[in-house]
């Protein structure tokens, strides 16, 4: 009973979309890390299934790569976050609007 | 398609068991509001304030340290996969044992900058040595 | 060969006095005497010995085309970028009059601007020191991306030294347009040296590889060229179009012109220098430097031919209703270069470069006359404050006067002789199956009578008559700085045009046509076939179709002399005599003479307003509405769309997430339907 | 002498040399800055960084100049070859230039080591970049510049500008690196490998699949297209560049841009070669063509409206990602493709001198405290002529104005455009480039032509800024006679990456 490919694919797809849709509606700073977050999970499936089906550990062993990244860059962006509540009194991202067009 | 007739039945069940618990329970017990019930249990401590408090940004930076190096050691796992199999296929001991002695070497200077720098320190804060002395 | 070896000096000595200049204005402004003066003058002195001997050189049957410098090999077949140095006949007659013209300018300076004690000289001769070098190397280029880099550094010094009074409201918005209007020519000219080189692989002048040489055996079919789909011929124009936008921007011709009047503002001595040898001339050298491609191309002679013909009525209408010397003299440029344009345009190489040469002198003269003018009127330039200087400045006066009878067009003085041969060249060819030129050429008659009333207009209110203001009654003097280099040009604005008297040699079979034989012959070397007028003259006939008909020089240089001399009747009518305003005042009592005054301001008046306002002002409008209209435009849809798209910046992080993802989509949307993802 | 000192380094191929001692560098301030973590010596820092940048500057030029020739090492994770050489020259440049003009502009502040590391990590990352092999060293190599990027940008804490340009190129740059991420996986799933030999070996087989590879592919274009600041994924840039510590701005805008460019040209030269990619529905060229016309026009648009010289700059930066861009929008099968990527190359290459001179440029006004806007460089010139002079090259070097290097990396670029028949992207890069004369001269203008609306106090000449200005200003007037031998490598580097 194997899942046809296009499954996850899909399945990939809608996390990605998810993500993308996190990303487009949430003025938080921390809820659009996660959202991407979700974005970057959605291609640990299609890295970990695709692994599988084409019988090498590339895509699992970069897959872990990415969670690697994705902790590095959480790091990065907690304290970009963090400076950005204390000279801004929040964490709306549409608040730091200080220079435009 | 009827191997998913199965995992929908599980979900069914898995959903409908603790409504249907809830419901039972709420259609059956006494309803009697008191302040006390929906009072912060501090394990019989009078709560100081509401749940929503601000940690000490100290809390994140260990958390911080710990998610760091904690995923860095997954990278570790995909070596170890290969570690055997390699060494009896003839790779000298060096060869496979550098790079890994390298990737850790390098966190390990990331980690003693970190800790001479005073990111494991915990150091009060002026305010809450304010508050330790007021109460 | 030993002057060829010395030939990079004509170069490199201004351009040595332009770091002289540089470095005394950043570490010691007043070490240098006179303000860095002297190097220019020493250097450019020096430019013009060694030109002369390249010339006596070129004149033994000399000539070379080297390769000085190699950028770059290229890779594979790409082409080879390299400095390369061509002497022969043109350019060693352009070196000479460029070299000339610029240590006069130079010395005249010294009565300009350091009598005058100007600041930031040092700036002003480096400067100066810079452009004569670019326009020196541009003229001795050998290849049409050197070219294009002295032309655009002759650009760049235009801009500084125009806008050298920068503290002032005027000069550096004229530098600026200046800059900007040449520039947007050059763009056009970009892409043609671009063009040229992906289309021939070379860009050199002379030689059997030389793009013209290559275009020619790729019309007969003898070589292939990459064409991108279009036919050889059309493909051909398009580069030369290209080219001559470049051109058009430099020689102020119609419609790229409105930069020049506004160059004004720069010191006079600049003024000359533009317009008599550097600049403005580069647009016209540039075409006769590679006329042996123009003359494969019918349509863009055609288009040449009108242009300049055009633009010699034009701006001859415009020049009548100046009141400052220098605007007038600034629309003659334009005019001028009209018929040089038509010359070229009509086939005439030799009457084009004739021009070329002859306009220098007297233009350089009229220049740095008005510049004495205007050193004498204490920097007043309007010219209804002067009259009366002839006998305060005699010298002056009968230089100017040997410049205006040369702008004119008055035999013997030497624009006669060469605008004579450029109409009559357009005549001949007009009349030998190519109508087309008949239409230029009668625009360029017809400016000759304006040329006329123009020039007498402008000496007779400058010098005769009565002194209207207390200026002209006691004028500043000059000195030797001042005279001598008008002396020189005047001599020369005189006697040049005996050089080429066609109609002369044709009535009396002497004297020889001295440049005719200068330019037609290679001196001996196949290498060099391409590059003379010969050749030019069978190219033209082969793929232009130009042909000539018989036809006697004189009776057509008897026309343009006849309108020329009706022309500035025309003006001794309106303008000779005292001043009327200041003659009323005097002789209140002579009615009949004011009257006549009267009458003749009236008359002026009724002349101006009903035929020549209109029709300038119709000039104008379209100058100003429709041309700058354009250029205004143009930018201000920039600005505008511009200022549209940074909205998009809206600073909200989120709507960068948006447009990102919108933007993604969209690529992946059209990616996907053309490559049929979705099928 | 070299292969001497080579053999004694083991487990690192001596190609990834300059790599390796800028990664060195970064460590060693690390080091520094953990022994004592409270006493920085400013000029210490610095020197070992310029060292650093030096060295590996040195390392790459002389293996360049002895014709490496190209070996995969790593399991071909990575490729050594002219190409990243090249490119390793960029980026070894441009560090050493923020080095030493940062050297004034830390005086006064905390951290001075983490910046310089910062930096060489990220330099690092990009010699990784350039040198990528494999979609999964490509984007590692990526994050590893993107990550110290985000914290220099944001590197002024308490500066509203710098910590809000910190938040925008992270929230971008994260975005952009989960579409590359996804774009990745899906390539992968399609062709089931990550070398990039290996993906063009597969793509022969990949054709029913062709939706998920070209999904893939336009994401993973969107991806470093990111890098390159090109539109619509530039939006980061005018901010982060206005907002961020002037010489990070010149850095970023030269060395992690190109870095960018070498990462595409590495990814889709190398595993999506044209003549396969093109017939089977996945034309990514057409992706850049529409990205070149699109970055071109709109930051030279853009940046003709601004007031702000810093953000001028940074738009002007965009622009100068649409001419680069020409390098992959105009290949073709079978057309001179080396040509037009090594045109590509020598003009990031140009680009890196005077774009960070530029920006180092307006990182001295700022220490001398002189606003940022067009008004506030009035007579700027009366009192510092000599940084004037070099900023007014830079000016009409960026614009493309002959004598200066620009004209010619541009000449270079258009004319392989029209040569590979692409002469609709050379004339929009003309246009556009007569308009970038407008708001360049501007500033020339401003510099020599105005007034100053206030007396201009400058206390100090700053050493370092200086120096670096005017080696800026030297590479730019250098790159003139030299500009033959460095488009001529470039070209031919990149016409062996086909």
């Amino acid at each position: 009973m194997a899942v046809p490919p296009s499954y996850y694919l899909l399945l990939s797809a809608a996390l990605f979309c998810i993500g993308v849709a996190g990303v487009l509606t949430r003025r938080n700073a921390l809820l659009f890390l996660m959202s991407i977050e979700l974005m970057l999970n959605a291609a640990n499936v299609n890295f970990v299934y695709f692994s599988q089906f084409w019988g090498n550990v590339t895509g699992q062993t970069f897959s872990l790569f990415v969670i690697a990244l994705a902790a590095a860059e959480v790091a990065i962006g907690i304290g970009i976050i963090l400076v950005l509540y204390r000279n801004f009194d929040g964490v709306d991202v549409t608040e730091a609007t200080t220079m435009r067009w | 398609m009827n191997q998913w007739i199965a995992v929908g039945a599980l979900g069914v069940v898995a959903v409908g068991i603790p409504l249907g618990m809830m419901a039972a329970s709420s259609m059956l017990r006494p309803t009697v509001p008191e302040q006390g019930k929906s009072a912060i249990y501090e394990s019989g401590e009078v709560p100081t304030g509401t749940a929503r408090v601000q940690f000490n940004i100290q809390y994140y930076m260990v958390a911080l340290l710990f998610v760091i190096f904690d995923v860095e050691t997954v990278l570790i796992f995909p070596w170890t996969v290969i570690y055997r199999p390699a060494l009896e296929e003839g790779v000298p001991l060096v060869t496979l044992l550098a790079p890994m002695l390298v990737f850790i070497g390098i966190l390990v200077v990331g980690l003693v900058w970190a800790w001479r720098n005073g990111a494991v320190e915990w150091v009060a804060s002026p305010r809450a040595l304010k508050e330790k002395t007021e109460s | 060969m030993a002057a060829f070896d010395f030939a990079p000096l004509i170069v490199l000595l201004p351009f040595t006095s332009f770091f002289v200049a540089v470095a005394a204005a950043i570490w010691r402004p007043n070490i240098l005497p006179k303000g860095g003066a002297l190097p220019g003058i020493a250097a450019t002195a020096g430019s013009l010995l060694v030109s002369l001997w390249v010339a006596v050189e070129v004149l033994g049957g000399g000539r070379t085309a080297e390769t000085v410098y190699v950028w770059s090999t290229g890779v594979g077949d790409a082409p080879e970028l390299v400095f390369s140095l061509l002497l022969d006949p043109l350019s060693a007659l352009m070196l000479l009059i460029v070299s000339l013209v610029a240590t006069l300018v130079h010395v005249f300076s010294l009565g300009y601007m350091n009598d005058e004690d100007e600041t930031g000289l040092p700036r002003y001769y480096a400067g100066l020191g810079l452009f004569t070098a670019s326009m020196l190397g541009f003229v001795v280029a050998g290849n049409l991306l050197m070219a294009f880099i002295f032309f655009e550094l002759v650009g760049l010094c235009s801009y500084l030294l125009i806008g050298f009074w920068f503290r002032e409201a005027g000069p550096p918005s004229a530098a600026k347009k200046a800059f900007l209007v040449t520039r947007f020519g050059d763009y056009f000219f970009l892409v043609g040296v671009a063009g040229v080189f992906a289309t021939f692989g070379s860009a050199a002048f002379a030689g059997p590889e030389s793009f013209p040489a290559v275009a020619e055996a790729a019309l007969t079919g003898e070589a292939s060229v990459r064409t991108f789909g279009f036919g050889t011929q059309t493909w051909f124009s398009v580069l030369g179009f290209l080219i001559l936008g470049g051109v058009v921007g430099k020689s102020a011709q119609y419609p790229l012109h409105t930069w020049l009047p506004d160059a004004m503002e720069g010191p006079t001595p600049v003024s000359a220098l533009i317009h008599a040898a550097t600049m403005v001339a580069a647009g016209v050298y540039l075409i006769a430097r590679i006329y042996g491609f123009y003359a494969l191309l019918p349509t863009v002679l055609a288009a040449i031919a009108l242009v300049g013909g055009f633009t010699a009525l034009f701006a001859a209408t415009m020049g009548l209703v100046k009141r400052e010397i220098k605007q007038v003299l600034a629309y003659s440029t334009i005019s001028q270069y009209g018929y040089m344009m038509l010359g070229l345009g009509a086939g005439g190489y030799v009457a084009a470069t004739f021009h070329l040469m002859t306009h220098a002198f007297f233009k350089a003269l009229l220049f740095l006359g008005a510049g004495s003018v205007i050193i004498a009127m204490h920097h007043n330039e309007d010219m209804w404050d002067m009259g009366g200087l002839r006998k305060r400045m005699p010298v002056t006066y009968v230089t100017f006067l040997a410049g205006s009878l040369a702008l004119a067009g008055i035999v013997p003085f030497a624009g006669f002789w060469s605008k004579d041969e450029v109409l009559y060249e357009a005549l001949v060819h007009g009349l030998g199956g190519s109508p087309i030129l008949l239409a230029a050429y009668g625009m360029g008659l017809v400016a000759v009578l304006f040329t006329g009333f123009y020039t007498f207009r402008m000496v007779l209110l400058t010098f005769h008559g009565d002194p209207r203001t207390e200026l002209a009654r006691n004028p500043h003097g000059v000195g030797w700085n001042v005279k001598a280099p008008l002396v020189v040009l005047g001599v020369l604005a005189t006697t040049a045009g005996f050089l080429n008297m066609v109609p002369v040699h044709e009535l009396l079979g002497f004297p020889p046509e001295y440049l005719h034989d200068w330019l037609a012959h290679d001196g001996g070397r196949s290498a060099f076939a391409g590059l003379t007028s010969e050749h030019y003259g069978e190219l033209l006939h082969d793929w232009a179709g130009y042909s000539t008909v018989e036809l006697s020089a004189i009776l057509p240089g008897l026309v343009s002399l006849g309108l020329a001399l009706l022309g500035a009747g025309g003006a001794y009518a309106l303008y000779a005599g005292d001043d009327p305003e200041e003659h009323t005042e005097k002789l209140g009592a002579a009615k009949t003479v004011l009257y006549n005054n009267y009458y003749q301001d009236e008359y002026q008046v009724w002349l101006t307003d009903s035929v020549v306002k209109p029709l300038s002002r119709t000039m104008d409008t379209f100058d100003q509405g429709v041309v700058d209209g354009t250029v205004n435009t143009v930018s201000s849809v920039s600005l505008f769309s511009g200022r549209r798209l940074r909205r998009i910046q809206t600073g909200v992080v989120s709507n960068y997430a948006v447009l990102l993802t919108l933007g993604l989509t969209a690529l992946v949307l059209v990616v996907g339907v053309l490559g049929g993802w979705f099928a | 002498m070299i292969d001497l000192a080579l053999q004694t380094v083991p487990g690192v191929a001596d190609g990834l040399l300059p790599a390796a001692v800028l990664a060195l560098t970064a460590l060693l301030l690390f080091g520094i800055d953990t022994i004592n973590p409270k006493e920085d010596s400013l000029a210490l820092l610095c020197g070992i960084s310029v060292g650093g940048s030096l060295l590996a500057l040195a390392l790459a030029g002389s293996l360049l100049a002895a014709g490496y020739e190209a070996t995969p090492v790593y399991g071909d994770a990575l490729m050594i070859d002219g190409t990243s050489l090249f490119f390793t020259l960029v980026f070894a440049s441009v560090t050493a230039l923020v080095s030493v003009a940062s050297y004034d502009y830390l005086r006064d502040q905390d951290y001075c080591a983490e910046f310089y590391a910062l930096v060489l990590f990220a330099a690092t990352g990009m010699s990784l970049m350039a040198a990528a092999n494999s979609l999964a060293t490509a984007f590692v190599a990526l994050e590893l510049t993107s990550l110290p990027s985000y914290a220099l940008v944001a590197f002024l804490k308490t500066d509203e500008g710098s910590v809000e340009a910190g938040l925008k190129y992270f929230l971008v740059g994260a975005l952009a690196s989960a579409v590359l991420v996804f774009g990745i996986s899906l390539v992968y799933a399609a062709t089931g490998a990550m070398t990039f030999s290996a993906i063009a070996e597969a793509m022969v087989g990949a054709g029913d699949v062709a939706g998920v590879l070209g999904l893939g592919v336009v994401m993973i274009a969107g991806g470093v297209a990111f890098k390159m600041a090109a539109v619509p994924f530039h939006f980061w840039a005018p901010e982060a560049y206005e907002g961020a510590p002037a010489p990070v701005s010149g850095f970023l805008s030269s060395a992690s841009k190109a870095a960018g460019f070498a990462l595409a040209f590495r990814i889709f030269v190398g595993a999506f070669p044209v003549e396969m990619a093109v017939p089977m529905g996945v034309d990514w060229v057409l992706v850049f063509q529409i990205l070149a016309v699109g970055t071109m026009t709109l930051g030279n648009f853009a940046a003709a409206t601004q007031e702000n010289i810093k953000r001028m700059l940074a738009y002007s930066s965009v622009g100068h990602a649409g001419y680069a861009l020409i390098g992959l929008a105009a290949l073709s099968a079978g057309g001179p493709n080396g040509n037009v990527l090594g045109a590509s190359m020598a003009h990031l290459f140009v680009y890196g001198f005077m774009n960070t001179g530029a920006f180092l440029f307006v990182a001295m006004a700022e220490h001398w405290g002189v606003g940022r806007t067009l008004e506030d460089y009035n007579g700027l010139a009366a009192t510092a002529p000599v940084a004037s002079v070099a900023m007014t090259v830079f000016m009409f070097s960026l614009a493309g104005l002959p004598p200066f290097g620009g004209f010619f990396s541009k000449y270079v670029l258009f004319y392989a455009a029209v040569e590979s028949g692409f002469w609709w992207l050379a004339a929009v890069g003309a246009v556009n480039s007569a308009l970038s004369l407008f708001y360049y001269s501007r500033v020339v203008k401003a510099l020599w032509f105005e007034e100053a609306t206030v007396p201009l106090e400058i206390g100090r000449r700053p050493v370092g800024l200086y120096v670096s200005v005017l080696a800026a200003a030297l590479g730019t007037l250098i790159l003139l006679p030299l500009f033959g031998p460095v488009v001529e490598t470039a070209q031919t580097v990149a016409a062996a990456l086909f």
